[in-house]
């Protein structure tokens, strides 16, 4: 029985996942894809979830789900567009990109059932501390960078939309 | 407290120049617009200066951080190079900056953090720093490409640059996990000693190769990923495009080499035959459309496609041991020295409105400014390859694994061309010696500091084209950490 | 029954390409900043997948994750800046119209 | 004297130099009293080594330096003196003295005086080199830089086209001559290892029969341009175009006597190939009546001459080719003084008239230069081989040794050629200076030349006189044979002993044919005074095709030339359009190829992110491809 | 007089000359006063030079080395030998006769640049004459190119930039793909660590060429040499270069640069290959042979007096290959005659139409016409070059002529053997006759035209220019055996290795 929740739990969060993330990419309208993809991400957290990681679906919560979806609905909102015929979202080398794109994408997902193991073994909860253990102690290094990289990606953003002071 | 300023010793050159930005971007904001002109500059050059200093001050080789940061040869090789490159990258700007009313601190800031970024992928050790380490690098190119932000190419260039680039990272990243997948690290050192387990033969590990293959090839602007190249040169402020044609593409195949010749050396087999294929590819495409521009500084992105692909040559060959690695790193130093100067020998055509110089405002340049046009031959020969500059030895250096590697037919392409392109680089020395200037040439913007910069970069072309030795014995040393 | 590790990484991939195939087709830049968020969402899904793989999750595939937020926290800042700035001289996202530069 | 056998050339040379360094701006005038001189004193000296060979120095070389010594192959600076050419050196330099002195006249009015005199001296020392060589290299330098100064000198009225074109021609022909020359020499060392006359003459027995034959051929091909005979005649009538001196000098008396006595001079060789002498001797003959034929019909004076002396050539070559070496050289000596005395004194009636040279508008001048008329007529006798005159006894020898010699044939042509001399002679005579004046305007302003011309006409008037007593009678064992003889003693060439009862009917023959010429010219020229234009009617096609040389000119200088011109010019386009075409193809096609990708480069985002995507695909594919074995690296 | 190092001196002096030339840029007088002074200089080194040379010793003479690029073996390496060494008076004595001319106010825009050209032209050409290091040799050959491209590019006629671009192009061409020949004799020269390019020890270590390696290697190395040479049918750029140039960069393209190809050959070619000499040499034969009649033929119909004298070069210089592969001594001593008295004759026959379409600012010899009238002095000397040119015997032209001819005739390892392709070759010195004498009667003789009537006669400068190369021309026509015990001994020992009986086992 309990056997039986872990697939259905993923099944669903697969359907979810994978509708979401066509729709992000078919929807017409940029509102409807940004909740779209934050439905996507929430999915996705729970996947971490079913995998065990715990922390870093919280993180994907926080940050994704809410950070930059915001974010990006700011975004939509500062930029308004006419509205036009649906097909006009789209390039029109759509079919080539389904000519290119699909075979990969099954490629891919076939290769990666070469990974037998099993999802769940050994998995433990509340990696919290662990977690901030290495970030901070083991990653300390790629972490100040990363630090450095917010800080510049912040100068940048405010130098590319402050208004001109004169 | 010392104990922790002594853990920062060991990357002293990039802790001094994240400083020098901040301490910049500070000294933007407290000081007057009419006296930062003249002291942001020096702030900057002083601050990158000491972080050369700094560089020798670190313990000479080793790994800190918990085996996270390595210090060796090749480390301070493309420390000394980054730092080289945004000290020129610096120098050339503050009146190109002023007439078009970028905000000089961020730029010199921008300039500041994406070097300490190509620092950082020099001394990694993991795949993750060296991802962190990219997007440090390529995220302030694309804010130093829209900086301009009235201008219409510019905005263009980093809208594309920056949707390709994160496209390319994406791509690139899904490549590391696959690779962490499959050898359960990403730290070079296992994730080579794992491959040399299981070889290519299983579906994960092409997928990963590929996958980082193409996010590194898009990075270095290789063909068939090396669209972005042309339009983010091209609309980019001129200095910025001076920098970023040559700090990032420096970065990339730092990254290349980092990933593809040390962490993925045991497929080199496997890859470098596609890497010579794609050099071949790289440079043939580059210099074959560089030939129908008619704008020079579209021309000098093309041309720099063209000499990604002679450095990838020379990736290709890395079964010919050291001598392929100091080639591309004796490469990488000389393109960045001579195509710095090129770009920035474009700054003097600067006029409200044009994007770099139509070939017919170049006319008579040699009359207007005949040391300005000199600097400008010397790097356009250089980049063709003509002794005695040191673009020819650069090249000759190149050819050299190439053979030894059994890449024949890649030397002859290499050979043939140079010859393309020596058509549309002297194309422009044409122009500048060989035409009278029309009356509506446009105003030549010289400055002091921007003649300085060429004058000694110049000098550095032909003198390291004389005398290669001391350089490329650096690059061997700094070749050899690489192959163990 | 355990659900293998190779169907999350399938889930991942398709994700993966689902954003591929979004920076493809659509026009709006913002959708395709929209189709990378999801590319890099799919990346994170592999990652901690694999890092199942081997048994544990504290190492280095969870931590490439939190990496991964940042950079994709900063992308997102600056690449909608980028937009911004260019919307304010042209009202425009669509990218096929953004072709000033081109040959 | 033979050791300072170097003198002989030194004078013309330093003349050379001094009038050529310094005629110009100093020394005008002067030029051709220093040019005289100088031939004058190698004369001198050519007498003196003439006279010590005459006293049994037979052979002797005097070494200056060496030229040219690569590997096994040397070269020397080096003269021999032995009896063929101490009588050249004799002979080019007396007449030469004697030209030069008639120049000195005739010349006087000119405005290139000095660089007359100049060239006129560089031509003595050329051909005394080419006289004094001891090896085949050294001779060729001669033997181009007569050619040289024969294209200086005929082209030494530059201002006008035809002399120039003239010059071109008879230095290109020569060319084309040399180039037999060059390979004849080369081959020569290359059978012989040395170029040396004494080395490879001693040595013809290791050479093989079509070694020799091609050696020969190819000497005698360059004989045949520097002595004008056919095919490489053409060029010697256009050279009339050149001063008359210059015609007298290098066009009768010596330079084209070379290529006789080139062969003369490879006598051993050619005596060994069997079949080349032949060759020489037909050539010769045909030449001897082809030229002659055409002589008939000439106006032009000069032209008379100059195809006389394409005749006279021939004879030289026939008897060559017969094995009579010495009558070649023997005749070569008198046409050197009679044939110089005939264009001298057509020089002179030129002079006389101020320039005409169409004998149609002449006649009846044997009253106004009646020194030039006498002297001429002597030539003239000697031309027509009358005897005693000169010309009678080396001509004789020539035809008798064809018919002693076993050639019938060419006896035959020797003696019709010999009527038809005869004839054009006297019609050029009779035409001249007989009958009455034709241009009265001219006729009355003509005069009799100065005396520094007159003289030399005189003094080779003596020669043409006198000479003949060289041969002696019987004439095996006279004077000439005596001294030339060895070299005519080479294997292969039988000496005749014949009788003398058949000599005297073989020279009667002869002087028959002479008379019979001189009687047929008269006939038609002093009963009937005929019209040109009914001449030429009534002799209908064969004339027409005599008055056009057989066409040859017009074969040559329109058809060759103009085909060779047509293939040039279509290589030129070949270049052009296909070696340069395709180099500019190349450059056309990179360029195009570069317009055509930069349309790839569509500034559309989307593009280039599916541009990524197929470069994964590919990439993929072969990674795969690799992995499963599908592909080789 | 013995001067220690002197080549390396030889090298630096144009290099510090170009200090007074920058200092003095702005004032024309200083400029052309320091130029010739500087070339004049460099031509009395050169002389020393020579003197100090030894004749016959085959081997090489005044070496100089010092370490350039230890971690490659590559060194700075130079030496002169039979063969070089009067290559290099040559090219100082053209290029001082060339600045001297030019100073004479033939240019007059940016002369300074002009003479710095000149400066840096005679560093790469004197370089390349003396470098004994490949990859000196490469830097040398292409230190010629750039200053060369850019006084056909600047101070060149109306269409010198396609000119000088296919120049360039052209000769890159070639070269590059010589480097990477270059590259690969090094990785052949030895083991790791013991690599090198220096000729002497490439000499010895040349056993390591397989014939296979050493067909391709001379394939590259050859295609340079024949562009630059120019060998049919890479010459095309030739006609075009010389036209457009200005008449001091003609004669030093024809003068100096084209030997380059020549000396190359002899230098690093033949040695180095001998079974790439062997398995090429009957293709070059041929191709020298069609050169020397094709040049001759298409001079004959060109109607610009420098494409004539151009293509006449391209015959010429086949005379150069086709001795240079006959693999005999007097093939091979004709061939550097040739290229001696090419340089001195050719360079003077471009010094003359330069001086004449100076003054009548025609190059069409249909516009030309009866000169020898006006121009006395002119037409002697332009004759003396003509005749040269085409061969006469007592000038130098002959005496190279006549032993590759030799050479040729005595050499059988060609299908159809020397005596077929002897006397063919032959035939190109009668076209030669005919296109230049063609060329001098209608451009010197005929009555004189209006226009070119108060055209004065040469100028001190132009005789000063022009008394030396007559000199010359004369002096090596009839004393040739002075150059040639110079060239001889290492000429015989270049042919030795070339023709190194091991070698030729390895060709089946």
């Amino acid at each position: 029985m309990v056997d039986f929740i872990e697939p259905a739990l993923f099944a669903i969060l697969t359907i979810a996942i994978v509708a979401a993330g066509a729709g992000v990419v078919l929807a017409n309208r940029i509102t409807t894809s940004a909740l779209l993809m934050a439905f996507t991400f929430l999915n996705i957290a729970g996947m971490f979830v079913l995998l065990g990681a715990e922390t870093i679906a919280m993180f994907q919560v926080l940050i994704y789900v809410g950070a930059i979806t915001v974010l990006i609905l700011y975004g939509v909102m500062f930029t308004p567009q006419s509205p036009r015929a649906y097909g006009l979202f789209f390039q029109t080398q759509k079919y080539w990109a389904a000519l290119f794109v699909v075979p990969i994408a099954i490629f891919v997902a076939l290769v990666a059932f070469s990974f037998r193991d099993s999802a769940t073994l050994g998995a433990k909860g509340g990696d919290l501390l662990p977690l901030a253990t290495s970030v901070f102690r083991d990653f300390a290094f790629p972490f100040e960078v990363a630090s450095v990289l917010l800080l510049a990606a912040m100068v940048g953003a405010i130098v590319l939309v402050k208004r001109d002071e004169d | 407290m010392t104990a922790f300023l002594d853990t920062l010793i060991p990357v002293l050159p990039e802790v001094l120049v994240t400083i020098t930005a901040c301490v910049v971007l500070v000294a933007d904001g407290l000081l007057p617009r009419g006296q930062s002109r003249g002291v942001l500059p020096a702030m900057t050059v002083v601050g990158l200066a000491l972080a050369f200093l700094g560089g020798p001050l670190a313990p000479p080789s080793g790994q800190y951080f918990g085996g996270f940061v390595q210090i060796d040869t090749f480390t301070t090789f493309f420390r000394a190079v980054f730092i080289v490159l945004a000290v020129f990258a610096t120098l050339v700007a503050p009146s190109y900056l002023d007439r078009r009313g970028i905000p000089p601190g961020e730029y010199y800031a921008t300039i500041c953090f994406s070097t300490v970024g190509a620092m950082t992928i020099a001394l990694s050790t993991d795949l993750i720093t060296l991802f962190v380490g990219l997007e440090l690098m390529t995220i302030p190119i694309y804010v130093l490409a829209g900086m301009q932000r009235r201008d219409r190419f510019a905005n263009e260039a980093a809208l594309k640059y920056f949707l390709l680039g994160a496209f390319s990272s994406a791509l690139l990243v899904y490549g590391f996990a696959w690779l962490y997948g499959v050898t359960g690290s990403t730290r070079y050192i296992d994730v080579a000693t794992e491959l040399q387990r299981i070889g290519l033969a299983n579906g994960p590990t092409i997928v990963a190769l590929a996958l980082v293959t193409v996010g590194l090839g898009f990075k270095a602007a290789v063909v068939p990923f090396h669209q972005w190249t042309p339009d983010a040169y091209d609309g980019a402020p001129t200095p910025a495009t001076a920098f970023m044609s040559v700090g990032p593409k420096a970065a990339a195949f730092a990254a290349i080499l980092r990933v593809l010749v040390s962490g993925l050396a045991p497929l080199q087999v496997d890859w470098s035959t596609v890497f010579a294929v794609l050099a071949a590819v790289t440079m043939t495409g580059g210099n074959i459309v560089a030939l129908a521009q008619t704008n020079t500084k579209r021309m000098l992105a093309y041309s720099s496609i063209a000499h990604t692909g002679y450095i990838l040559a020379a990736v290709a060959a890395s079964a010919a041991g050291p001598s392929a690695t100091a080639a591309v790193l004796f490469y990488v130093f000389a393109y960045g020295v001579m195509n710095l100067g090129a770009f920035a020998c474009l700054l003097y055509f600067d006029i409200e409105g044009s994007r770099g110089a139509t070939l017919e405002e170049l006319n008579g340049f040699a009359r207007r400014q005949p040391l300005g046009a000199f600097a400008f031959a010397i790097f356009l020969f250089s980049l063709t390859g003509i002794p005695p500059t040191v673009g020819f030895v650069a090249k000759f250096l190149v050819i050299q694994p190439v053979l030894d590697a059994g890449y024949a037919w890649l030397a002859v392409f290499i050979a043939l061309n140079a010859v393309l392109a020596a058509f549309y680089y002297l194309r422009v020395v044409v122009h500048m010696y060989m035409y009278d200037p029309d009356t509506g040439a446009p105003i030549v913007a010289s400055t002091r500091l921007l003649s300085t910069a060429l004058g000694l970069s110049a000098l550095a072309t032909i003198v390291l084209g004389v005398l290669p030795n001391s350089l490329y014995a650096w690059a061997l040393q700094a070749a050899n950490p690489l192959l163990r | 029954m355990a659900v293998p590790l190779g169907a999350f990484i399938a889930v991942s991939a398709v994700l993966f390409f689902i954003g591929t195939a979004g920076v493809l087709v659509r026009r709006n830049a913002v959708v395709i900043l929209m189709s990378v968020e999801l590319m890099l969402n799919a990346t994170n899904l592999a990652l901690v997948a694999f890092s199942r793989r081997y048994s544990s999750i504290d190492e280095r595939g969870s931590v490439f994750v939190v990496f991964v937020f940042v950079v994709a926290a900063a992308e997102v800042a600056v690449g909608l800046a980028i937009v911004l700035s260019a919307y304010r001289n042209r009202p425009t996202v669509d990218v096929d119209e953004i072709r000033q530069l081109k040959g | 004297m033979i050791q300072n056998v170097w003198l002989i050339p030194a004078f013309p040379l330093a003349a050379f130099l001094i009038d050529g360094l310094f005629g110009r701006r100093w020394l005008h005038r002067w030029t051709g009293i220093i040019a005289s001189s100088a031939v004058g004193l190698s004369a001198i000296v050519a007498i003196g080594v003439f006279l010590e060979v005459l006293g049994g120095q037979t052979r002797t070389t005097v070494n200056l330096y060496e030229w040219i010594g690569v590997g096994d192959f040397h070269s020397r600076v080096a003269a021999l003196v032995d009896p063929l050419s101490s009588v050249m050196l004799l002979v080019v330099t007396v007449v030469s003295f004697l030209i030069f002195v008639y120049s000195n006249g005739y010349m006087e009015h000119d405005h290139g005086f000095h660089r007359f005199f100049t060239w006129l001296s560089l031509f003595v020392f050329a051909m005394l080199i080419l006289v004094m060589a001891d090896n085949y290299l050294l001779m060729f330098v001669g033997w181009e830089g007569v050619g040289l100064c024969s294209y200086l000198l005929i082209g030494f009225w530059f201002e006008r086209p035809e002399p120039y074109v003239a010059a071109k021609k008879a230095f290109v022909m020569n060319r084309i001559g040399d180039w037999g020359y060059t390979i004849g020499m080369i081959t020569t060392f290359l059978v012989f290892g040395s170029m040396q006359f004494t080395d490879v003459f001693e040595h013809v027995g290791i050479a093989t029969q079509a070694n020799l034959t091609l050696i020969c051929v190819a000497f005698f091909f360059g004989a045949t341009g520097k002595s004008a005979q056919l095919p490489l005649y053409s060029w010697l009538p256009d050279a009339m175009e050149g001063p008359t001196p210059v015609s007298a000098l290098i066009h009768a008396a010596t330079m084209v006597t070379a290529g006789v006595y080139l062969v003369a001079r490879s006598m051993p060789l050619f005596a060994a190939a069997g079949p080349s002498l032949a060759v020489v001797g037909v050539v010769g003959a045909i030449t001897a009546i082809f030229a002659a034929t055409i002589a008939l019909v000439q106006f032009d004076i000069k032209r008379v001459m100059a195809y006389s002396t394409v005749s006279q050539l021939g004879y030289m070559f026939l008897a060559l080719g017969v094995g009579a070496p010495v009558a070649a050289i023997f005749h070569l000596a008198t046409h050197a003084f009679f044939k110089a005395l005939l264009f001298l004194g057509s020089g002179s009636v030129i002079h006389g008239l101020g320039g005409e040279q169409d004998m149609r508008k002449m006649g009846g001048l044997r009253r106004k230069l009646p020194v030039t008329y006498w002297t001429m007529l002597l030539a003239g006798g000697a031309l027509a081989a009358l005897p005693p005159l000169a010309g009678f006894w080396s001509k004789d020898e020539i035809v008798a040794a064809a018919f002693l010699g076993g050639y019938p044939v060419l006896w035959a042509v020797g003696i019709l050629t010999a009527v038809l001399t005869a004839f054009y002679v006297t019609r050029a005579m009779w035409l001249t200076f007989h009958g009455e004046p034709r241009d009265h305007h001219l006729y009355d302003h003509a005069h009799e030349s100065p005396a520094v011309m007159t003289l030399p006409l005189a003094a080779l008037a003596v020669g043409t006189v006198v000479l003949g007593v060289a041969i002696g009678f019987p004439p095996e064992t006279g004077f000439i044979h005596r001294f030339l003889g060895p070299v005519a003693q080479v294997e292969g060439i039988a000496e005749h002993a014949p009788e003398a009862a058949t000599i005297l009917v073989l020279a009667a023959i002869s002087v028959a044919a002479g008379v019979l010429g001189i009687l047929v010219g008269l006939s038609m020229y002093v009963r009937h005074r005929p019209d040109p234009a009914a001449v030429s009617r009534a002799a209908g096609p064969l004339y027409r095709v005599l008055v056009n040389k057989y066409f040859i000119d017009e074969l040559y200088d329109r058809r060759i030339v103009e085909a060779f011109r047509a293939a040039f010019g279509a290589m030129w386009a070949f270049d052009v359009h296909v070696i340069d075409g395709l180099a500019n193809r190349l450059g056309w096609l990179a360029a195009t190829g570069g317009s055509s990708l930069r349309r790839a480069q569509t500034g559309i985002v989307g593009n280039y992110a599916l541009t990524i995507v197929a470069g994964l695909l590919v990439i993929l594919v072969v990674y795969g491809g690799y992995a499963s074995g599908l592909f080789t690296r | 007089m013995t001067i220690d190092h002197i080549l390396t001196l030889l090298l630096a002096v144009p290099a510090i000359g170009l200090l007074p030339l920058y200092v003095f840029r702005n004032d024309p007088r200083s400029v052309k006063q320091v130029a010739v002074v500087t070339t004049l200089f460099e031509l009395l080194l050169s002389l020393v030079m020579l003197a100090q040379f030894h004749v016959g010793d085959a081997g090489f003479q005044l070496i100089e080395q010092a370490d350039w690029l230890p971690s490659l073996g590559i060194r700075y390496l130079v030496g002169v030998d039979g063969i070089s060494v009067l290559l290099v008076p040559m090219t100082t004595l053209l290029t001082f006769i060339s600045v001297l001319y030019s100073s004479g106010g033939a240019i007059k825009d940016r002369i300074a640049s002009f003479m710095a050209a000149f400066l840096i032209l005679e560093i790469g050409m004197v370089g390349v004459f003396v470098s004994l290091d490949l990859f000196l040799f490469y830097v040398m050959f292409e230190l010629m190119l750039v200053p060369m491209y850019l006084i056909i590019g600047i101070w060149g006629g109306p269409r010198r930039i396609y000119s000088t671009l296919k120049f360039v192009i052209f000769t890159l061409a070639g070269s590059l793909l010589m480097l990477v020949a270059i590259v690969a004799v090094w990785l052949a020269s030895g083991d790791e660590g013991a690599r090198t390019l220096s000729l002497p020890e490439l000499l010895a270590s040349r056993g390591r060429f397989s014939a296979d390696f050493q067909f391709w290697v001379f394939l590259a190395f050859g295609l340079a040499f024949a562009i630059k040479l120019p060998m049919v049918p890479f010459h095309t750029w030739l006609p075009d270069a010389h036209v457009e140039a200005p008449t001091a960069g003609s004669i030093i393209l024809a003068g100096v640069l084209l030997k380059a190809g020549g000396y190359g050959f002899l230098r690093f070619a033949l040695p180095l290959f001998p079974v790439g000499t062997q398995l090429w040499l009957p293709v070059i034969i041929v191709l020298s042979v069609v050169a020397i009649l094709y040049g001759a033929a298409v001079s004959t119909v060109q109607k610009d007096l420098k494409k004539l004298v151009a293509y006449s070069s391209v015959a010429h210089m086949g005379f150069v290959t086709l001795g240079i592969f006959v693999l005999n001594a007097q093939g091979g001593v004709g061939a550097v005659l040739q290229m001696l008295n090419h340089g001195f004759v050719t360079g003077a026959l471009f010094l003359f139409v330069g001086i004449q379409y100076e003054r009548t600012h025609r190059r069409l010899i249909a516009d030309l016409g009866g000169l020898a009238n006006r121009w006395p002095l002119y037409t002697t000397f332009f004759g003396i070059f003509v005749l040269a040119s085409l061969g006469l015997p007592g000038l130098n032209g002959f005496v190279g002529e006549f032993l590759v001819l030799l050479g040729t005739f005595k050499f059988s390892g060609v299908p159809l053997g020397g005596l077929f392709w002897g006397p063919v070759a032959a035939l190109g010195v009668i076209l030669a006759a005919v296109y230049l004498l063609w060329m001098f009667q209608r451009v010197m003789y005929g009555p004189v035209r209006e226009a070119y009537r108060a055209l004065p006669d040469l100028s001190p400068i132009e005789v000063v220019c022009a008394v030396p190369l007559v000199v010359l021309t004369v002096l090596l026509g009839v004393f040739p055996q002075q150059a040639i015990a110079i060239i001889e001994p290492s000429l015989q020992q270049v042919l030795r290795l070339a023709t190194d009986p091991g070698f030729q086992v390895a060709i089946k």
